[in-house]
């Protein structure tokens, strides 16, 4: 779990926008016309030894994450703190107000009991896990992030429609330019582009 | 291949990844801020307490109640018998301005309304909400000093609302009710008087006015149909 | 592949209707049809929001709509300004058309996320091409739901006593009540179903940015995606996200609508006070949510041309389930009989009794005939691939739910304990208009999202795709389905996760 | 009793009011919290009148639930010399007095700071005393008085229309057109000038017109009152030889034997006579007295008696003279039908078994012959001085009044009345119609009209002087035993108006100009410390009537041969709460639903189910009733136990005056009445074919078979106890004591939580009903409205069943449908204050919750107005502001048109300002969207702890007692602490007939406790 966290610690780190906004390289762009094409050539990424790189699609691919080798997100882990939250919240509201701050007498009824409660504790316990779980996936995906390089090309539009993609970093240790646009190519993509920030 | 549609670019301008922390301050910041804003300004300490308008008469509590030293029951003389402590009327006025400062200016509006029938319109200050039935009575004879709801009214020159008046700080009182009595050998309208600071003695205190006021059930003071019929 | 114009999938979809409603145990059935590739769907699904002009029925419709939305706000300012005295109640019917329409409209609320949500879980692959429509058609419908208590009370101005809110009386609201568990529950609904809704709206949004050619849409789509730029990383926090929410909202699904039946279970009128409630008003919404869904699904793939994504296996399914719930439904009813009949208790049977032959029994009659005889005719496969006949069976769903609730509430209420206080109820035109102005809010909101917004998930619906999956032959050495490495395989992808983001 | 010293003070305060005009604007100004722009907006005579009178500050302290807000600023005007004895915010009650037809009710007034606010009966008056020792008790009529006096559509000014246009004015202006009149009736002694009063017990009346007539010797004086005694005054004269005043003691009789008389109704003493009937129903002994009613009406005595015969009017005579053939008292013997064989048997049994303990009463509407032949049966059976006592009525001469209307319409068109002088009264509207006394009247040159509204016969005279109300001026009366009573009054004028007694004191040019003098002056003789005393309470000690000598005659009566052929008789009645239509212009009266036909702001023809058949009508077609050549078209209400062959024609309804509440509620069924018969007459009856919707606030036509077969079940069939009514026959109980808790057996009383509060206050409030001394006579309905500031709502709104009245009686008749004589039970029905309560639970906001005390406190202000709880009160006791009722107009909104102001605050703005002083401070004005019910009077239960907590006082049982309570003629309601043993409400509790309404079915455990109806019907 360190791992997400610490991309969102990245993220406050170092994001916006550089002093100096000259044209420089990020890294090169690949594209695939088809699913098969794009795993193969994903395998062959990860067995070269690239680590810095990742895969673009207009849908997520069966089994892609294995092929890269993603691991596990810890979103349910938050979840599960969240739905805690919630419970103890719905919970500690009804005692609180009813049995607590200003008990009333209400039908004969006790101030405090669980089954009036339930109602309650159940829907905040959901509600609490469902904002986790959306709020920390798009947190742990870093969302919104409404500029990215990668817009910058009008190849790139089509991720969203049929066209996949394969992204490695200028930052991987084995990065070069040529060496590493040549590759692209000897794995299937039907064509390159270097991405400029 | 037909892409005339992917001739137009747009690329949002780097700053725009500030969106992010932008959004999460600015909402977890109008979390706090509207409520906070909103409850203050609601709340009766912000619009109650200080009021304090300008009468037609400048009377001075501090020195009719304070420096004379006059019992505030000359005056307000139904507070231990009715609901309202009722308001002077001028004839209480004119017992002692009759010959006291009978040419000031300042008192003209008292001798107007006597002579002409017409009524001092005094500007009402301590104001609840006209389903609160508030009884002085109730609590003049139950031990419950003025000063509890009206502050230091003998060093006010000109009157203003001491206390909140809201419902939870009348219920302050009405959930621990002893600590607020003063014993029954001690005026309701003595201001100076002040509980024991030791808090065993102040709580003996409370426990014996509660015995002698007969106030054994708070649940009946925390009832609703207490305030409100 | 060469990319065909959006009219021309218009063109084609209209024309060929593929019936792929028979399972061959050979190979699966194509959910797809009308030999659509990923760049066809999307041409497909976009078209209607990129066309300049919609369809001639979507203008009238939305003036339709309009107006009568018009109608439901002159009607809640009356309402506001003069007391709830325009309305038809009185004294035993404290509540009437108000609440009637209140669970109305949550019960319509219900198949959206029943369809994303429980399908979902259910692998039930067929729900990617109408849980976009269905989920939409819940959040419009909470709306309208969520508007009638506001509007019901006497003191709306204060209905915010209703949240616990700090404030200087030191009072807060009364947990035993059903209505404050109402609160809750359908807060809670509205807020999980507009965040599923939502999430599965960002890649289809990212697709309508990308395609986008006016400033504007590039500026708001833009936004609204969130920058979603199909990184697998996103997609498998994505997947699980959506999977843990549809988890979520399943029970919250059964628990919105039992919770509302309590409104009536926990109290002790009769005809209200029965056990039977919950999985009773469930069923109940289920089918009448269905119905609502085959409702707007007909007419929406004919004028949108979307016949090939959703399709008769499509409609079929649907009018299956309908089906089913329709008799659920119908077995409660006759649960509520015998329990009254076995009760022993006079009130009980009584209140059954004047159901059927009392004043009210021709409303009875409706619901009866429209929820269970009328969905009888499902059996036939002939009636399920007839759009019309399907359409007026959903229609019949819908008048027979709402007709349910008249019934449950004005029955109960207009005859109980004591005789003396009986009396009848007859609404006011304020009151109908107030029920006719509410489908003018729900309707408008639907018209709009279908012009301006994805109708279907399309990366969902590409996935359905054979296209979408990699052949074996490409996946040696690498189980698909194992995602646990250790960090000695290789260095830890995550961590390098390439910084796309500007530095 | 407190009032004692404040009232003293209050009279002399009260002249200083009369003079210096100071105290006036000092008398009620204290805490007034007027806002003068608001002043300025209302109309120029209200504001004056508002200046002078009780400050509105109280009725603002009621007002709008607004939340707690600073502004407006609020102003305090104190008094400049607070009247002494005065407490600003404590209540002072006077004695005084309302007159209706020559007879006075004691009553005893609230006023809070110079507010009448409430009217009850005068404990202290011996006329009330006798029941159970006090009673404060007063009918619905005597305490919508309070609504009179404020009402906006009275009279506010003297009309002058002797030009072609109406001319308001004042009092100077018009005595100052009468001087020369009066000049010339001096010189012509008075001849041409005729006095038509309504009748009257005040000697004070008495004595002006004495000094009238000896002014004016040839003025000629005529007495109306379209309901008239005259009967039964010439009946004693006839047996006695001198009228006398019959006063029943019905506590002494166990046999009761009603011909047509209706003593616990409209009686003018029912009031006293119901309580003394309920000393037996059962009483100490556990004894109950038998009642017999033969009628030709469904009376409300009818409605209770244990043995009941319906006939037509025209039988009663026969009937009665065959009882009295057979107990030997004279008449003649003439054959009867089976039916009335069959009733009488076991009567005269009965009668000749309670030698000395039995009464026969006749109604007033029976000739007099029927009346002498009663005394002589009285006589006979000893009851006279046992339980009958015969008093002397004061003046030997008897008036019949429809003689004295037809001798004056005779003198109207052989134009021998120059000047004619009405005293109240309103003969346009109800003189006999055959007399066409409106057309007779256009020859008086002048004619003076002085009435309370300028009414019908206003409009046709040349002079309309508006007439103080009750409240408003001084004067005096006789109690119907005869003990002089004064009136005093309770605030100024509002509109300036006059007594009868100045006006006839004005034409008799005496001296004294204002009212109190002139009453003063009447009991010159009393010196001051004796009239304080008897201010004090309200009557002058021993004052009652002489009682007669002489013992009646036995009587030979021919009674009138059985009609031939079958055809209707009409029954003209008494309206049940309009008296004769004069209290038509009361919107509280409206609303109250009639005791048996819950009609409301609607009269109806009453009809048998068995006639309703005959002609195929059902409830609301019309129907052409026809006397000689008079006809009219009236809705007809099936009403069980009507008579066959009677329809019930209801008087005092379509009156035509411009009035927003009284104005054309209802049919006038006066054109039918001739001076040949003024109660009943044979008539011809037919269907119209049209239709005209009742407003009833019962049975609202969701009388399907299912609905009546269940109500059936639940209420009970004639003498059967059920889960809503438990009832059985005194027999029955004797028999078994335990009858009751059998109906308990299989309702088992576990409780699923044990309550977190056990109630160990020192005070748990409780109330109990006692089903067998309910008459429904309503008392306790417009009580309760006038305490608890209830607002009515108009027709629309009932037929939308909106009513707000917060204590209902619900009535069920028993038996099957056309059972001719149905066993009628009425069961009050307030807010249980369930202690597990329904209502409770189910409100988010907590804003109906218990107190300590146990009572189910309902919190106005916390309210939104979810209406959940009152759909889950089984009993439908919760009432709810649908719409602003206090500002809305009860007759002319059928859609109400909407506020365009704060919500909050638009009741401050709409209501108008004379109604709002009308309001009890003690009691919260809601506003609409909030939901409200009985409090069990919880203004009265704090006031009464606070002030005895002060004083250190111990609460002793009766020290409160709720508005309804107070009310009940009979006493069937009491209201006090459970946890006091020795209290009459925790004995009602442990009685062995208490049962709670619904309890075993829904374990809600109320905290009122009904007693099982017993009736004494005749074992066969």
């Amino acid at each position: 779990m360190s791992t997400d966290l610490k991309d969102i610690h990245d993220t406050h780190g170092h994001g916006g926008p550089a002093i100096d906004a000259g044209p420089r390289l990020t890294g090169l762009l690949g594209q695939f016309d088809d699913v098969s094409s794009v795993v193969s050539a994903a395998q062959k990424t990860r067995a070269a030894g690239y680590k810095v790189w990742d895969v673009h699609s207009p849908f997520p691919i069966h089994g892609i994450d294995a092929v890269i080798g993603i691991r596990p997100t810890i979103l349910p882990w938050l979840v599960l703190c969240g739905g805690l939250t919630g419970l103890c919240t719905g919970l500690g509201l009804q005692w609180f107000c009813n049995a607590y701050d200003y008990p009333l007498l209400v039908s004969g009824k006790p101030f405090f009991s669980l089954p009036a409660n339930i109602p309650v504790i159940f829907e905040c316990t959901v509600l609490f896990s469902a904002l986790t779980s959306v709020f920390g996936m798009f947190g742990l995906n870093r969302l919104p992030l409404l500029y990215n390089p990668l817009f910058k090309s009008a190849r790139f539009r089509r991720v969203t429609d049929d066209r996949f993609f394969i992204w490695i970093d200028e930052t991987d240790s084995q990065f070069d330019e040529h060496r590493t646009e040549d590759f692209l190519k000897s794995i299937g993509a039907t064509a390159v582009e270097r991405i400029e920030d | 291949m037909t892409q005339e549609w992917y001739e137009q670019p747009f690329v949002f301008p780097k700053w725009a990844n500030y969106l992010l922390p932008a959004i999460v301050i600015g909402v977890a910041g109008g979390l706090f801020y509207v409520p906070t804003v909103v409850g203050l300004g609601a709340s009766p300490k912000t619009t109650a307490v200080g009021y304090s308008p300008v009468q037609p008469v400048p009377y001075s509590h501090a020195l009719h109640a304070g420096k004379l030293g006059i019992d505030c029951r000359y005056c307000h003389n139904t507070v231990e018998s009715s609901n309202f402590a009722s308001i002077p009327p001028t004839e209480t006025c004119m017992n002692c301005h009759t010959n006291i400062r009978s040419q000031s200016d300042k008192l003209q509006p008292v001798f107007n309304s006597w002579a002409t029938g017409k009524p001092v319109e005094w500007i009402k200050i301590h104001d609840l909400p006209q389903y609160v039935y508030f009884s002085h009575q109730a609590h003049v004879t139950h031990g419950v000093g003025c000063i509890e709801c009206h502050g230091r009214i003998d060093q006010m020159e000109q009157v203003y609302q001491a206390k909140p008046l809201s419902m939870g700080w009348c219920l302050d009182c009405h959930r621990d009710p002893g600590s607020h009595l003063r014993p029954k050998n001690i005026s309701p309208t003595d201001m100076n008087w002040t509980p024991p600071e030791d808090p065993a003695q102040a709580a003996q205190l409370a426990a014996d006015c509660l015995k002698a006021y007969l106030i054994h059930d708070t649940p009946y003071m925390q009832s609703c149909s207490t305030c409100h019929r | 592949m060469a990319s065909v114009p959006a009219t021309e999938f218009a063109r084609i979809a209209a024309q060929s209707e593929a019936d792929n409603t028979t399972d061959d145990p050979r190979f699966r059935a194509p959910l797809v049809t009308g030999n659509l590739d990923f760049s066809g769907i999307t041409a497909n699904v976009a078209d209607l929001a990129e066309r300049s002009t919609p369809p001639k029925a979507w203008y009238i419709a939305l003036g339709i709509s309009l107006s009568l939305l018009g109608l439901l706000g002159a009607c809640i300012g009356y309402l506001m300004l003069t007391g709830v005295g325009v309305w038809g109640n009185n004294q035993p019917v404290g509540w009437g058309f108000g609440i009637v329409n209140f669970v109305f409209w949550v019960g319509i609320g219900h198949a959206g996320t029943l369809i994303s949500a429980i399908l979902y879980l259910f692998r039930q692959n067929w729900r990617t091409g109408i849980n976009r429509m269905a989920e939409a058609m819940t959040i419009f419908a909470v709306v309208c739901a969520g508007l009638f208590p506001g509007i019901h009370v006497g003191r709306p101005w204060l209905a915010y006593w209703l949240f616990p809110i700090p404030n200087q009386m030191e009072l807060w609201p009364q947990f035993r009540s059903p209505l404050l568990w109402d609160v809750f529950a359908v807060g809670t609904y509205a807020t999980v179903s507009l965040l599923f809704w939502y999430v599965g709206l960002v890649p289809d949004i990212a697709t309508f940015r990308d395609r986008s050619k006016t400033r504007i849409k590039q500026i708001v789509y833009g936004i609204l995606a969130l920058g979603w730029n199909g990184s697998s990383r996103h997609w498998h926090r994505y997947e699980r996200a959506y999977l843990l929410l549809a988890a979520l909202a399943t029970p919250l699904v059964l628990s919105v609508h039992s919770v509302v039946s309590f409104d009536f279970a926990v109290s002790q009128i009769p005809g209200w006070h029965t056990t039977v409630f919950p999985p009773y008003f469930v069923a109940g919404a289920i089918y009448g949510g269905f119905a609502m869904v085959i409702c707007l699904a007909v007419p929406a793939r004919q004028l949108f041309g979307l016949k090939n994504i959703i399709t008769l296996r499509h409609m079929d399914n649907m009018a299956k389930i309908t089906l089913a719930t329709s008799m659920m439904v119908g077995y409660a009813y006759l649960t509520e009989f015998f329990v009254a009949a076995y009760s022993g208790n006079p009130h009980e049977q009584f209140t059954f009794h004047n159901r059927v032959f009392g004043p009210y029994g021709w409303g009875w009659c409706v619901m009866t005939f429209c929820n269970v005889v009328s969905p009888q005719l499902l059996w036939s496969k002939k009636i399920r691939m007839n759009m019309l006949v399907l359409w007026i069976v959903g229609m019949l769903g819908n008048v027979g739910m709402w007709f349910e609730r008249f019934e449950i509430i004005i029955t109960s209420l207009t005859r109980d304990f004591l005789p003396s206080s009986w009396h009848a109820f007859w609404p006011t035109w304020v009151d109908i208009c107030t029920l006719a102005g509410s489908f003018g809010l729900f309707m408008t909101l639907f018209l709009l999202f279908c012009r301006f917004l994805p109708v279907v998930a399309m990366a969902e619906v590409k996935t359905m795709l054979p296209a979408a999956h990699a052949h074996a032959h490409d996946l040696h050495g690498v189980d698909a389905h194992r995602t646990d490495y250790r960090p000695d395989e290789h260095l830890n992808p995550d961590t390098d996760a390439p910084r796309l983001k500007n530095r | 009793m407190k009032h004692h010293s404040a009232q003293r003070e209050y009279w002399r305060s009260l002249a200083h009011l009369a003079g210096s005009p100071d105290a006036r604007a000092a008398a009620e100004n204290e805490f007034a919290a007027y806002d003068p722009d608001e002043l300025l907006k209302m109309p120029a005579v209200t504001r004056r009148r508002f200046m002078k009178l009780a400050s509105a500050s109280m009725a603002f302290a009621g007002l709008a639930l607004s939340g707690c807000r600073r502004w407006p600023e609020q102003k305090l005007a104190p008094y400049t010399s607070r009247p002494a004895g005065r407490t600003p915010g404590i209540p002072e009650q006077y004695a005084t007095i309302m007159e209706l037809n020559g007879v006075a009710s004691p009553l005893l007034v609230k006023s809070f700071d110079g507010r009448p606010i409430k009217i009850e009966g005068n404990p202290t008056h011996p006329w009330s005393q006798t029941v159970h020792g006090r009673s404060g008790a007063a009918d619905a009529i005597a305490q919508a008085a309070i609504l009179e006096i404020y009402d906006p559509d009275r009279s506010t000014a003297v009309i002058n229309r002797t030009g072609n246009t109406p001319i308001a004015g004042n009092w100077d202006g018009f005595t100052g057109a009468m001087n020369p009149i009066i000049d010339t009736l001096t010189s012509s002694q008075g001849d041409g000038l005729a006095i038509l009063s309504e009748s009257s017990s005040s000697q004070t009346t008495a004595r002006l017109k004495a000094a009238v007539a000896a002014k004016y010797p040839k003025a000629a004086f005529f007495e109306y009152e379209p309901i008239s005694r005259y009967n039964e005054l010439a009946g004693a004269k006839l047996a006695l030889g001198q009228p006398a005043r019959l006063v029943h003691h019905l506590d002494k009789a166990m046999v009761i034997a009603l011909f047509d008389a209706d003593p616990l109704g409209t009686h003018p003493a029912h009031v006293h006579y119901a309580g003394l009937w309920a000393m037996n129903r059962p009483n100490k002994q556990g004894d109950m007295s038998r009642m017999y009613a033969i009628e030709s009406a469904m009376t409300l005595s009818g409605s209770v008696a244990d043995c009941r015969l319906g006939v037509q009017p025209s039988r009663i005579g026969a009937i009665l003279s065959a009882v009295s053939a057979r107990l030997g008292a004279g008449g003649t013997d003439s054959s009867l039908s089976a039916d009335e064989e069959a009733f009488i048997k076991p009567l005269l049994a009965d009668i000749s078994n309670n030698p000395g303990a039995t009464v026969v009463m006749v109604g007033a509407h029976h000739e007099p012959a029927i009346h002498a032949l009663a005394l002589a049966i009285n006589q006979k059976i000893g009851a006279i001085d046992s339980t009958l006592a015969l008093l002397a009525e004061p003046n030997e001469n008897v008036i019949d009044h429809v003689q004295s209307i037809s001798d004056l319409t005779n003198r109207l068109k052989s134009k021998q009345v120059s000047t004619l002088i009405i005293l109240g009264g309103n003969p346009v509207y109800d003189a006999p119609a055959d007399l066409d006394f409106p057309g007779a009247m256009a020859s008086a040159k002048t004619s003076i009209h002085l009435s309370l509204y300028d009414d019908e016969t206003s409009r046709t005279c040349t002079w309309h002087v508006p007439r103080a109300h009750f409240l408003e001026a001084w004067g005096d009366g006789r109690a119907w035993d005869g003990t002089a009573s004064i009136g005093q009054p309770l605030i100024q004028p509002l509109y300036d108006g006059k007594t009868s007694d100045q006006l006839l004191a004005f034409f008799a040019g005496e001296a004294e100009t204002e009212s109190d003098a002139i009453v003063r002056k009447t009991f010159a003789t009393v010196d001051d410390a004796a009239w304080m005393a008897a201010l004090n309470v309200g009557q002058f000690e021993h004052s009652k009537f002489k009682p007669v000598t002489t013992a009646a005659a036995p009587q030979t009566y021919q009674s009138p041969p059985a009609p031939k052929a079958y055809g209707y008789e009409v029954r003209f009645l008494q309206d049940s709460k309009l008296y004769d239509g004069r209290f038509a212009t009361s919107g509280w009266l409206q609303e109250i639903p009639d005791p048996l036909t819950k009609i409301v702001w609607d009269n109806a023809a009453l009809i048998s189910r068995k006639d309703a058949l005959a002609l195929d009508v059902g409830i609301g077609d019309t129907l052409k009733i026809t006397i000689g050549n008079q006809s009219l078209e009236i809705a007809a209400f099936i009403l069980p136990g009507q008579p066959v062959g009677v329809i019930g024609l209801p008087l005092g309804y379509g009156r035509d005056m411009n009035d927003n509440v009284g104005a054309n509620v209802g049919v006038n069924t006066y054109p039918m009445r001739a001076t040949s018969a003024m109660y009943f007459s044979p008539a011809q009856v037919s269907k119209t074919g049209n239709y005209y919707e009742l407003a009833t606030t019962q049975d609202h036509h969701l009388t399907d078979q299912d609905g009546i077969e269940m109500r059936q079940t639940q209420v009970g069939a004639k003498h059967t106890s059920a889960e809503v009514i438990r009832e059985t026959t005194l027999a029955e109980f004797k028999r078994d004591s335990r009858i009751f808790e059998k109906n308990e057996e299989g309702g088992f009383s576990l409780q699923l939580y044990q309550p977190p509060m056990e109630f160990k206050d020192p005070h748990q409030w409780g109330m109990g009903i006692d089903l067998s001394k309910c008459i429904g006579c309503h008392a306790c309905v417009a009580a309760c409205q006038a305490e608890n500031n209830i607002p009515i709502v108009g027709k629309d709104q009932v037929l939308h069943n909106r009513q707000m009245h917060w204590i209902r009686i619900d009535r069920y008749f028993k038996g099957d449908a056309d059972d001719p004589n149905p066993e009628v039970v009425f069961q009050p029905l307030a807010c249980q204050h369930c202690e597990n309560a329904p209502c409770e639970q189910v409100c988010p906001v907590g804003a109906t919750v218990h107190d300590s005390e146990g009572l189910n406190v309902m919190v106005y202000n916390r309210c939104v107005g979810t209406r959940y709880c009152s759909n889950n009160c089984p009993y439908k006791v919760r009432r709810f502001n649908y719409l602003d009722w206090q500002s809305q107009d009860p007759r002319h909104d059928k859609y109400p048109k909407p506020y365009l102001n704060i919500p909050d605050q638009q009741q401050i703005n709409t209501v108008p300002l004379v109604k709002q002083m009308m309001f009890n401070p003690d009691v919260t004005v809601r506003m609409r969207g909030v939901m409200e019910k009985c409090t069990f009077c919880i203004q009265r239960i704090h006031t009464t702890t606070i002030s005895q907590r002060a004083r250190n006082e111990k609460m002793k049982d009766g020290d409160i007692m709720t508005a309804c309570q107070q009310s009940c003629p009979t006493q069937a309601i009491v209201f006090g602490d459970l946890n006091d043993k020795k209290s009459k409400v925790s004995q009602w509790h442990e009685d062995k007939r208490a049962y709670g309404l619904l309890d075993e079915a829904l374990q809600t455990r109320p905290r009122n406790k009904y007693l099982a109806k017993l009736s004494n019907p005749v074992e066969t």
